[in-house]
């Protein structure tokens, strides 16, 4: 039952959508819903069909596009790809059905349901062509979210999004291709299959130009700093489903990337840009902490903490050992259902109030007793409070480049007070205090729609921080492959030293109950 | 033993979920019943764990399940019940449960009731947590959950500014601290492999010293934070905007002496570093006299008793800092009791002022409220180290270890500090209790708290006054199964003699001199005005230092990032592109006159253009291939 | 003197020149019409060389289609043509700027 | 020998035509050397053995498109002086001048060093009009269909365009004109 699952994953909610267009606009709604829940269900059954234990890609399936090229429709997923996917059509779920009162909710529900599309395309291909295009993809139906639904910049924000991305792929196209090419000189075949461009073992000059031109288009995407300015803008003018879905599940695409092509790709170059990425992480968790720090908006206060977050992600991945590796993937799911859920609720007092500053609000903790609590849950996850979900991708993020650089990783570590001092000034500015603004004095708390978003959400962020083992452990596994693909292709000695063979850890860690 | 392992640490947590579903919802006794009894329940099981301890059994060791565990890295849920743990537990359960009574009369008017004890129970897991795990990554999770607790009930009153502004204070000051524990996680991690305490002590020895060296400092900037060590302090001055119970039991018996524990549990660690020990015990006791200094003239009647613990702590961290591991934990404990007490008291003298808190317009409390001035004198003598109570056997067997260890500087700064010990909290006694009834004028009107606070009470003065002489004995042959058994004793007898009389006269002239000079209360103008007095009141002006150089550069360096930095440069920058695009667009546009003639002119010159990098190319290609 | 496929490609050339030249001066539409005949014969007589002296029928089938593509533009052409002489009454170049960008 | 005179001369004759149908200043002219230069094309794809092709363009060109621009010219009333002011005309024989020779380079150069096998070499003893049928209709049958269908929308559209009705044609009228008309049929009705 398994042979075509992710093809049925990716096509279903588009084919969904097309046939949505003849639904009745009354019943949208609950279509929409209908077809999240089971695309839903299906990544649910994709988890449980997962086999933990295999190393490599499962569920592959391939389909010759352009036989003289080598492009094919190839797809599969391993650990780090699957949860992320999970994490795609839950927020798509859980998206639409708390979705409040807008506009043309066909038209929103459809478009959800595309960007679904591109979304879990992105993260099951395994052909870099086929990548490329639903990484482009995905960019079409969040500009038509932003600029349809957005705030009063929006036409602004959203072109300045897809520009800002567009370019940064642009380049990293040519890095594909230039990728094929190298390969078509080595072999003497055309392909674009990631899994062969794997085996290629390239001279260290090349493999730093190919790193440069990927990390372009990655960077702009995860957005890493100085290329972070568009998310900002895309956060504060998208609706809230938009900035939801931006932060849970778009950005991670930059992320995902550099681990699945930057770090098996290029290990020589990855260690010597190493330490220039790291400072540039460092200057992210600093810098947008505090830019973060000096925001009048709540939502710009969660839009720069994600930068601040996604700093620490690629942190862990370029710790280039299998704990931090594996924290920054597991920081990618945390990092989503957190900030997913800080944006959520950061709508519920939108759609009350259709404000975002800080300084209309006060003293709600008393006036939305519950709205408070759920709040203060995630403040305090995405504080990186231990036995919630955050901490422990951060915790393992940290730990493991720890072994590459003490100094830098103290001055990362930085992230666990400076991301305490903004969330917790916010938090106060937002909850604390008397009521002094009347306009909020009769809000009702969350209700049942948006309960039934945030719960779900709460509950995974406890659960996973207290039991991360069910995703941590087929993450891990498909790091360790990774990272030992890693070490027999590193062509340096400082290469090889760097990322160490995590075969041969295990060996030894066998004695360690 | 397992059962009553996991009762001990599960039961708060239960209580605090089901107290948690009742958070939003006004005023149910139930709750505090139910979580006072949960808790009684814990400290029944801690009770069982204690004796099987105690009648020699064998150290209880569980693993719950995994937490993490990825490439090398392997973290259980492992919780360990030995000597030392068992202590602790004792002292937790004992000081909350009885915190978790008083507070049902304490906090029984208060709108936020069920969510008090939600989190107060709350905070007793994350204690029982710190305090039973078998690993760091384990106490780490405590040891962030009380910070998370501590916050959450010092910002109790969440609509004072005051009170929110002291916990986010709190927060972020401990984050500073645990990023250095974090720190010294990493190390014990990536030398040792694993971040058992078990595997860890066995290989300290192999270690090399540096590499200690750097663990025991980093481990112990993350205890300077929890126990408030300078320059990490000011927080818990502060933090006593919190309800006077959590106070009690958070910023005076368990949270703050996390501390001390890390630094008695990380024993054989610090066995190998005794310069980082003495570094330890020398900060110890210049806080125990800068902490003593500030409760001096302090007019704030928690804010004393905090600066009380403070210097306290500094006494734990010069026996533990000198290697006498077990002396730092009996004081801890005996500390724990009575000002716990003390606090409580001080609760009590709260309620009835209408949350009064300057002793300069109490006075004259005695006849009103008379257990409560029992009960707070006794805690303060056993604060002040009076044979027999429990400051005597804990507090100057510290100075004992001072002495004994050669090292007379910290013996004379502790020979002081207990004075001024002794000073303060008798200052603070008199002005309450003794003298002119003052209250009057500000038309108070004092009344004992509700009878079963104070026999709720009661089980801590009880302590306060046995834990010395009963406990010692049988304490010292518990933990010195684990701690170093190294036992101090002055070897001379006249000398040994000459120090217990002599400490004992000098506390009793500083109690006697607090009477003396407070019992009519009355404020020295002149005094006020000399420049040390204003140091002292004003903390040494630390605060004020914090906040006009790190806290307030902070903002302006934030806004200045955001405001200049983030918008003028960087996004100018991105825009500054597209501007010029947009720009170059405008200018060229006149080539589009829309004459087919003029165009197709610049199409052909377009493609002569292609035509001729192409043969550009092709050629060089030739050349460099050729 | 063998008459090589150099010939004809130099040949071809010059022809593609001269109606180059044909379209960048002339103003008057008709006339353009002829220049780009003339191109397209140019790239013609290049095809069926090459198809001639490599043996292969492509170049021709390629020419072939030119011709049909040529025949079509000249219909659509010339009707476009007529409807804007009676729009405008003319059918010079330099009157129509209604494409300014 | 003689494929090299007919070469050059036609070579010639060609060049000379489409010189008068660029440079002349009288349309007549310029229609008449056009069709010349067609005609000696078409001897150039003799001299080439593409039969077929040229009497493709002798009847294509000198027959139908001649006759449409004739049509065309008679309809423009282009007898008159073709006034044109040409601008700079040094640009526009450098440009081209230029283009030629860079074509002329990069089509040259490869095609002379290297061998290119046929794809669909020419079959032995097969007429060059049965070559080409064989081809065009194996092959090249769907780009032929497609290529008849084109023509056949481009004389639709020419007519359409060219029409008599063309004064009615909604989709080059102004809004206000299309309102206009539906009034006045309105009013008729």
């Amino acid at each position: 039952m398994f042979d075509n699952i992710l093809s049925i994953l990716v096509f279903f909610p588009a084919l969904a959508a097309l046939l949505g267009f003849v639904v009745e606009k009354g019943s949208i709604r609950a279509y929409g819903i209908a077809v999240a829940a089971i695309e839903f269900a299906l990544s649910l059954v994709l988890w449980y069909g997962y086999d933990a234990s295999v190393v490599g890609m499962q569920f592959m399936e391939s389909l010759p596009l352009i036989s003289a090229f080598g492009i094919h429709y190839l797809v599969g997923i391993d650990g780090i790809s699957l949860f992320i996917i999970v994490l795609a059509t839950f927020f798509t779920l859980i998206g639409i059905a708390s979705l409040g009162e807008v506009n043309r909710i066909k038209d929103m529900i459809l478009t959800l349901l595309f960007l679904e599309m591109t979304m879990v395309g992105v993260f099951v291909a395994l052909d870099a062509v086929v990548f490329y295009i639903f990484w482009e993809l995905s960019l079409v139906p969040m500009l038509y979210i932003i600029g349809a639904w957005g705030g009063p910049l929006r036409i602004y924000a959203s072109i300045k999004f897809f520009l800002y991305t567009f370019t940064g792929s642009l380049i990293m196209l040519v890095g594909m291709l230039f990728m094929a090419y190298f390969y078509h000189q080595a072999t003497g075949v055309w392909s674009f299959s990631i899994l062969e461009w794997y085996r290629l073992v390239l001279p260290e000059n090349l493999q730093i130009w190919l790193f440069v031109a990927f990390f372009f288009g990655f960077a702009i995407k995860v957005p890493m700093f100085p290329f972070h300015t568009w998310l900002p803008y895309a956060h504060g003018q998208a609706p809230t489903i938009g900035s939801v879905i931006l932060a849970a599940i778009l950005l991670k695409m930059g992320t995902y990337a550099f681990v699945r092509f930057s770090l098996p790709m290029f290990p020589d170059a990855s260690v010597f840009f190493m330490v220039p990425i790291a400072v540039i992480s460092i200057i992210m968790i600093i810098y947008t902490a505090m830019v973060a720090y000096a925001q009048e908006d709540i939502k710009q206060v969660v839009a720069y903490s994600s930068v601040s977050h996604m700093g620490v992600i690629v942190l862990g991945t370029f710790a280039l050992n299998v704990e931090g590796i594996s924290g920054s993937v597991f920081l990618m799911i945390a990092h989503g259902v957190v900030s997913g859920a800080l944006f959520m609720l950061v709508g519920v007092y939108y759609d009350r109030r259709h404000t975002k500053l800080l300084s209309e609000m006060g003293g709600l903790a008393s006036v939305m007793p519950h709205y408070a609590t759920i709040f203060g849950i995630m403040v305090m996850a995405s504080a990186g409070m231990p036995l919630t979900i955050n901490f422990v991708g951060e915790f393992l993020s940290l730990l493991g480049f720890y072994k590459q650089s003490h100094i830098l990783t103290i001055l990362a570590g930085t992230a666990i007070i400076v991301g305490a001092i903004y969330m917790l000034a916010a938090f106060k500015k937002a909850f604390f205090g008397t009521v002094t603004n009347e306009a909020n004095r009769k809000l009702d708390d969350v209700n049942g729609r948006e309960l039934f978003a945030l719960v779900p959400l709460v509950l995974v962020t406890v659960w996973l921080g207290v039991y991360p083992k069910p995703v941590l452990e087929p993450i891990s596994n498909s790091v360790t492959s990774i990272v030992s693909l890693m070490h027999e292709k590193a062509i340096t000695p400082e290469a090889k030293e760097r990322i160490p063979n995590p075969m041969r850890q295990d060996a030894t860690a066998e004695g360690r109950h | 033993m397992e059962l009553y392992l996991y009762l001990a640490l599960f039961s708060p947590l239960a209580g605090s979920l089901i107290a948690a579903l009742f958070g939003a919802q006004p005023k149910t006794l139930f709750t505090g019943l139910l979580t006072s009894s949960l808790l009684g329940l814990s400290l029944v099981s801690s009770t069982v764990l204690l004796v099987h301890i105690l009648s020699g059994g064998s150290a209880v060791h569980v693993e719950m399940m995994t937490w993490m565990a990825t490439g090398d890295l392997y973290i259980p849920f492992g919780f360990l019940v030995d000597q030392v743990s068992v202590t602790m537990m004792m002292v937790v359960t004992v000081v909350s449960t009885v915190v978790h009574v008083y507070s049902i009369g304490y906090m029984h008017h208060d709108k936020g009731f069920n969510r008090f004890f939600s989190w107060l129970s709350a905070f007793v897991f994350s204690m029982m947590v710190l305090v039973m795990s078998d690993n760091f990554a384990g106490l780490f999770i405590g040891w962030e959950g009380v910070g998370l607790c501590s916050w959450a009930l010092i910002g109790f009153w969440y609509h004072k500014e005051s009170a929110s502004w002291a916990a986010n204070e709190a927060f972020i000051m401990n984050r500073i601290a645990d990023l250095g524990m974090l720190i010294g996680l990493f190390l014990i991690y990536w030398n040792v492999g694993s971040l058992q305490y078990d595997r860890f002590f066995e290989a300290v020895t192999l270690l090399d010293q540096s590499i200690l060296v750097m663990i025991g400092i980093f481990l112990f900037i993350g205890a300077m934070g929890k126990s408030a060590q300078f320059p990490l302090h000011t927080w818990l001055a502060d933090a006593m905007e919190g309800p006077t119970p959590v106070s009690a039991l958070i910023h005076a018996a368990t949270m703050v002496t996390a501390g001390v524990y890390l630094v008695v549990r990380a024993n054989p660690l610090y066995e190998m570093i005794p310069d980082v020990g003495y570094f330890i015990a020398s900060l110890g006791a210049f806080v125990a006299m800068f902490a003593a200094s500030m409760a001096l003239v302090n007019r704030d009647m928690k804010r004393i008793i905090a600066y009380s613990t403070l210097s306290q702590l500094g006494y734990m961290f010069v026996a533990a800092g000198l290697g006498a591991y077990w002396v730092a934990l009996f004081h801890l404990m005996a500390h724990a009791f009575f000002k716990a007490l003390l606090f409580l008291g001080a609760g009590n003298v709260m309620h009835s002022m209408s949350d009064e808190l300057d002793p300069f317009k109490m006075g004259g409390l005695k006849k009103s409220m008379k257990w409560t001035w029992i009960m707070m004198t006794l805690a303060s003598v056993a604060l002040a180290g009076i044979w027999p109570l429990a400051g005597f056997f804990s507090k100057d067997l510290i100075l004992e270890v001072a002495f004994v260890e050669h090292h007379y500087v910290l013996y004379t700064v502790l020979l002081l500090t207990a004075m001024l010990t002794a000073f303060y909290s008798f200052r603070l006694i008199a002005l309450i209790f003794h003298g002119e009834e003052r209250y009057k004028e500000y038309g108070s009107h004092p009344h004992e708290a509700y009878t079963f606070m104070l026999i709720a009470m009661s089980p801590l003065a009880l302590l306060a006054v046995i834990s010395g002489f009963v406990f010692k004995g049988s304490y010292f042959d518990m933990v010195t199964a684990v701690l170093p058994a190294t036992e101090y004793h002055v070897h001379s007898p006249i000398v040994f003699w000459i120090m217990v009389i002599g400490t004992q006269l000098l506390v009793g002239l500083a109690i006697a001199f607090a009477y003396k000079k407070y019992q009519n209360a009355k404020i020295d103008k002149v005094f006020e005005e000399r420049l040390c007095y204003k140091i002292l009141r004003n903390q040494y002006y630390i605060p004020d230092f914090y906040e006009e150089y790190i806290c307030k550069p902070y903002r302006e360096l934030s806004y200045v990032a955001w405001k200049q930095l983030d918008l003028r440069i960087v996004d100018a920058t991105v825009d500054g592109i597209a501007s010029l695009l947009y720009k170059t667009g405008e200018q060229t546009h006149t080539m589009q006159n829309g004459n087919l003639s003029t165009m197709l002119r610049w199409m052909v010159a377009g493609t002569v253009l292609l035509l001729a990098l192409g043969v550009a190319f092709t050629v060089g290609y030739s050349v460099v291939a050729g | 003197m063998e008459i090589t496929l150099t010939h004809y490609l130099v040949l071809s050339t010059l022809l593609f020149a001269i109606g180059l030249i044909g379209v960048m001066r002339r103003t008057n539409l008709l006339m353009l019409f002829f220049a780009t005949e003339i191109l397209l014969n140019a790239v013609n007589i290049g095809f069926a060389a090459i198809s001639r002296y490599y043996g292969d029928l492509t170049g021709q089938m390629f020419a072939f289609f030119v011709i049909a593509i040529a025949a079509s533009e000249v219909a659509v052409g010339l009707g476009l043509l007529i409807v804007w002489f009676k729009r405008s009454g003319g059918i010079d170049l330099t009157t129509m700027t209604s494409m300014k960008g | 020998m003689f494929e090299t005179i007919a070469f050059y001369l036609f070579a010639l004759l060609t060049v000379v035509m489409f010189s008068i149908t660029v440079f002349t200043r009288q349309a007549l002219y310029a229609l008449t050397a056009l069709a010349a230069g067609m005609i000696f094309i078409s001897a150039f794809y003799f001299l080439l053995g593409a039969d077929f092709l040229g009497a493709v363009q002798i009847i294509v060109y000198t027959g139908a498109v001649m006759a449409l621009y004739a049509f065309g010219m008679m309809f423009f009333d282009t007898t008159r002086h073709v006034n044109e002011h040409g601008r700079s005309p040094q640009i526009v024989f450098l440009l081209s001048g230029m283009a030629a020779l860079l074509i002329v380079v990069i089509f040259v150069t490869p095609i002379v060093s290297e061998n290119v096998t046929a794809r669909y070499p020419v079959l032995e003893g097969v007429g060059n009009a049965q070559a080409v049928g064989m081809v065009l209709f194996t092959k090249y049958l769907v780009p032929f269909e497609v290529a008849a269908v084109m023509l056949l929308v481009a004389m639709v559209a020419g007519i359409v365009l060219a029409g008599k009705k063309m004064d009615k044609s909604l989709t080059l009228m102004e809004e206000e004109e299309i309102e206009l008309s539906k009034q006045s049929q309105e009013k008729a009705v």
